[in-house]
């Protein structure tokens, strides 16, 4: 398969809240392989600046602008070359483990693949169970598990390590350090372990 | 795309399912309206105009209690940024109207065997009667699929619901309710021409809320 | 910045000055009322001399008791024909009353329109 | 935006007109005189619907942000013409009362001017309801053109459903006015008159909306 070259651009973006600036004139340029650590403190706009640049809001100003091996991709299918996780984003509370995991990923990935990540992450003996049984921590892993399912290009990571175990932080920072290259990395966190995974640092606030 | 929209709606189904309090809740309103008509009246048969509109009026209301809940629980339980990262709003589209047309048909097949039961309903051309209550269905459900959207949006209030789903529900429930009343009353009534407008009506809104839906949902 | 109350002030001043017409409505049509020879009973609007049936058509046989104009109109009528009041002469007090409105909405609006040209020239200068 | 202006010589003309010049009609007597501004008035509901329909229109499919504020500036004119419509309303039900002897029948115009009345009512409790939603501009113009799609099947219908009492003279078949000479003119010149009104109005406001948005703007550099 052919190598693509993904690039995201962000030009000048600036956000407010009613009269209130978050941030304001951020630029930068992020190709494949690269990553970024965004870190600041709380109420700096971190999730923010991440929720803008994943288009599920809009800046104030400024442009957000996405391409693949040049050619710019349209802002409504970009949700398709992206993984996500953050808390505003919630995964069936009714459905169980397996079944969100097939809802997200179609016919696309095959049985073993997906019970190898169940295993991988120790949910395999809950993946009938559903998600209103699960605890917080469990939650999380299971959301890791969705945003990289479909193998997308692009990773946004909303602190990603939040409510889990020493364990389970240890295989996440590890299945992050093995998939790193060749994708976009964002991660908006505080913890320098995580920050340290990233090749660039960005400081907000 | 098809593929997408069977995940989405058996997706819907089984959330549905699992948490059956909004499916008991939208059910037991239909049933109750129905009786409490019956109950007050004390099993006196009305004319047949009068028949038709309260027919209508239960049926509308129903629809506005069931038919925005598909929508305001994504809203309600944060599910949608997960929806909207998996499959795109053409489909979401789709899926909640197929669902809409599907739930709202279930409860009129609650609504009209209890009403025609407890009110001791003389139909005169069942032809119509029925291929009328379909039809007009249709039209509620689709109709209403957008405007859940957009209440949803809006924060999910019940009674903005109902207040701007009236007026483009108005002339549905017009002809609708002109048309129950002549199957009620003449044997043999054969004019199928207010069908076609229902059909119409629901073609053409269909059609305008597939175009605006991508306004309402996605983020832009 | 001190513009910011001012236009909040202005905004709500045109809105209400756009509700001002409402009296221009209430104020004609009473007055003309009383000016008007008005219809006898049983007397409504033809059309091409034919009379409209309809369930809410109002023959004078059919005419329910309670739609009948009522009484105290009739003698107001009667009385303002009594007193010598000339029709014209009401007719040119009702248009007074309603001139004196839109004279009043006018100032109303060139007072406005002088305030936002004024604005605007700040804003363009700063 | 000069010719707006001619508002302030146009309306004492209709108002003097109206008055003074126009006869009265044969049996109606003075009270016919309220044509020269119901029928205005209800125009220029209609005009400010529409107004705001195409506003909306041109909001949703503006991707360049050529225009500013096109949201705002429908819910202006909508605005304006809920109550040239309830005005319109009014003095329609009156004229009724005089001529027909009740104030409200169901006629054909009636109800379709209840049912744009609806919509407005509808409009502006979801603009409420938005509060400052991000996607404010683009639900409200969505319902508006939604709504606005629904007026057709009215138009189609209504006139099936109620009879009509409104005069002719003024919509009829043959799609002619009905009218002494005089007559026409002055109702010719008072629809003028208001629709000039509308349009200044909205003017204003709209002038008002960009004013407010660049104070705010300005007050945010700071």
């Amino acid at each position: 398969m052919e190598e693509k070259k993904y690039t995201i651009r962000i030009e000048a973006v600036s956000k407010r809240f009613n009269r209130q600036h978050l941030f304001r004139d951020i630029s930068f340029t992020l190709g494949t392989g690269t990553s970024l650590s965004l870190t600041g403190p709380n109420g700096s706009g971190k999730s923010t600046l991440m929720q803008i640049i994943a288009g599920i809001q809009s800046p104030t100003r400024g442009t957000v602008a996405y391409s693949c091996n040049g050619s710019e991709i349209p802002k409504n299918e970009f949700f398709r070359h992206m993984g996500f996780i953050s808390p505003v984003l919630n995964p069936y509370d009714e459905l169980t483990g397996y079944e969100n995991i097939i809802f997200s990923a179609g016919k696309k990935r095959s049985e073993e693949e997906i019970n190898g990540l169940l295993e991988k992450f120790q949910l395999y003996e809950h993946r009938d169970k559903s998600l209103r049984f699960y605890s917080s921590g469990m939650k999380q892993r299971l959301k890791y598990i969705l945003a990289v399912i479909n193998d997308p290009p692009v990773l946004f990571f909303d602190e990603p390590g939040t409510n889990l175990d020493r364990s389970g932080k240890d295989i996440l920072y590890s299945h992050i350090e093995s998939i790193r290259p060749g994708k976009i990395l964002f991660m908006a966190t505080n913890e320098k372990e995580e920050s340290s995974l990233c090749m660039e640092e960005y400081r907000i606030g | 795309m098809v593929e997408e929209i069977v995940r989405n709606l058996k997706k819907d189904f089984r959330v549905e399912f699992r948490n059956r309090s909004a499916l008991n809740l939208a059910v037991a309103f239909a049933g109750i309206t129905t009786l409490a008509i019956s109950l007050a009246t004390g099993g006196v048969p009305f004319p047949a105009n009068i028949q038709s509109v309260v027919l209508w009026i239960i049926m509308f209301f129903c629809a506005m209690n069931g038919l925005a809940h598909i929508f305001v629980r994504e809203e309600e339980e944060r599910t949608s940024l997960f929806l909207s990262l998996n499959s795109s709003h053409e489909s979401i589209f789709l899926s909640k109207l197929i669902f809409n047309v599907i739930f709202f048909l279930v409860l009129q097949m609650i609504v009209c065997p209890l009403y025609i039961f407890f009110l001791q309903l003389q139909i005169k051309s069942p032809a119509v009667f029925i291929l009328t209550i379909l039809s007009g269905g249709i039209c509620i459900s689709a109709g209403t699929t957008i405007l859940g959207a957009m209440v949803s949006k809006a924060g999910g209030r019940g009674s903005l619901f109902t207040i701007i789903s009236f007026p483009v529900l108005l002339p549905v429930l017009w002809v609708a309710i002109a048309t129950t009343t002549r199957s009620l009353e003449d044997e043999g009534y054969s004019n199928y021409g207010n069908i076609i407008f229902f059909l119409a009506f629901s073609g053409v809104i269909i059609a305008i809320s597939f175009l605006l839906f991508r306004y309402v949902w996605v983020e832009e | 910045m001190i513009i910011m109350p001012g236009i909040n002030k202005m905004k709500n001043r045109l809105k209400v000055s756009i509700f001002f017409l409402v009296t221009i409505a209430f104020l004609i049509i009473p007055i003309i009322k009383f000016s008007s020879t008005g219809l006898q009973h049983g007397q409504f609007l033809k059309n091409d001399g034919e009379t409209h049936s309809s369930r809410y058509m109002l023959n004078a046989e059919e005419k329910p008791q309670g739609l009948k104009s009522l009484p105290s109109e009739r003698e107001s009528v009667k009385k303002a024909q009594d007193t010598g009041r000339d029709e014209s002469s009401i007719l040119l007090s009702v248009m007074a009353v309603v001139l004196a409105v839109w004279i009043g909405l006018a100032v109303f609006l060139i007072k406005i329109n002088l305030k936002i040209v004024k604005l605007e020239k700040e804003i363009n200068e700063l | 935006m000069k010719i707006l202006k001619f508002v302030y010589v146009l309306m004492p003309i209709s108002i003097i007109l109206s008055f003074m010049w126009a006869p009265s009609a044969e049996i109606l007597g003075n009270t016919s005189r309220i044509i020269y501004f119901h029928v205005p008035l209800a125009w220029g509901g209609v005009l400010a619907f529409i107004v705001s329909g195409i506003f909306s229109i041109l909001y949703l499919s503006d991707k360049d942000k050529k225009y500013s504020m096109l949201h705002e500036k429908s819910y202006n004119s909508a605005q304006i013409g809920m109550v040239f419509t309830i005005l319109a309303t009014i003095s329609g039900s009156l004229w009724s009362k005089l001529s027909w002897g009740s104030y409200w029948n169901w006629d054909p115009r009636q109800t379709s001017i209840s049912v744009l009345l609806l919509i407005y009512v509808a409009y502006f409790s979801l603009w409420s309801a938005l509060g400052d939603n991000s996607r404010k501009g683009r639900i409200a113009s969505a319902y508006l053109i939604f709504a606005m799609i629904t007026v057709p099947f009215f138009v189609f219908i209504i006139p099936r459903m109620y009879p009509s009492l409104h005069p002719d003279p003024i919509i009829n078949t043959e799609q002619k006015l009905r009218l002494d000479f005089e007559m026409r003119i002055t109702l010719m010149v008072a629809i003028a008159s208001f629709t000039l009104l509308y349009f200044y109005l909205l003017n204003l406001l709209n002038r008002i909306t960009v004013i407010d948005y660049y104070a705010r703007d300005k007050q945010d550099e700071k």
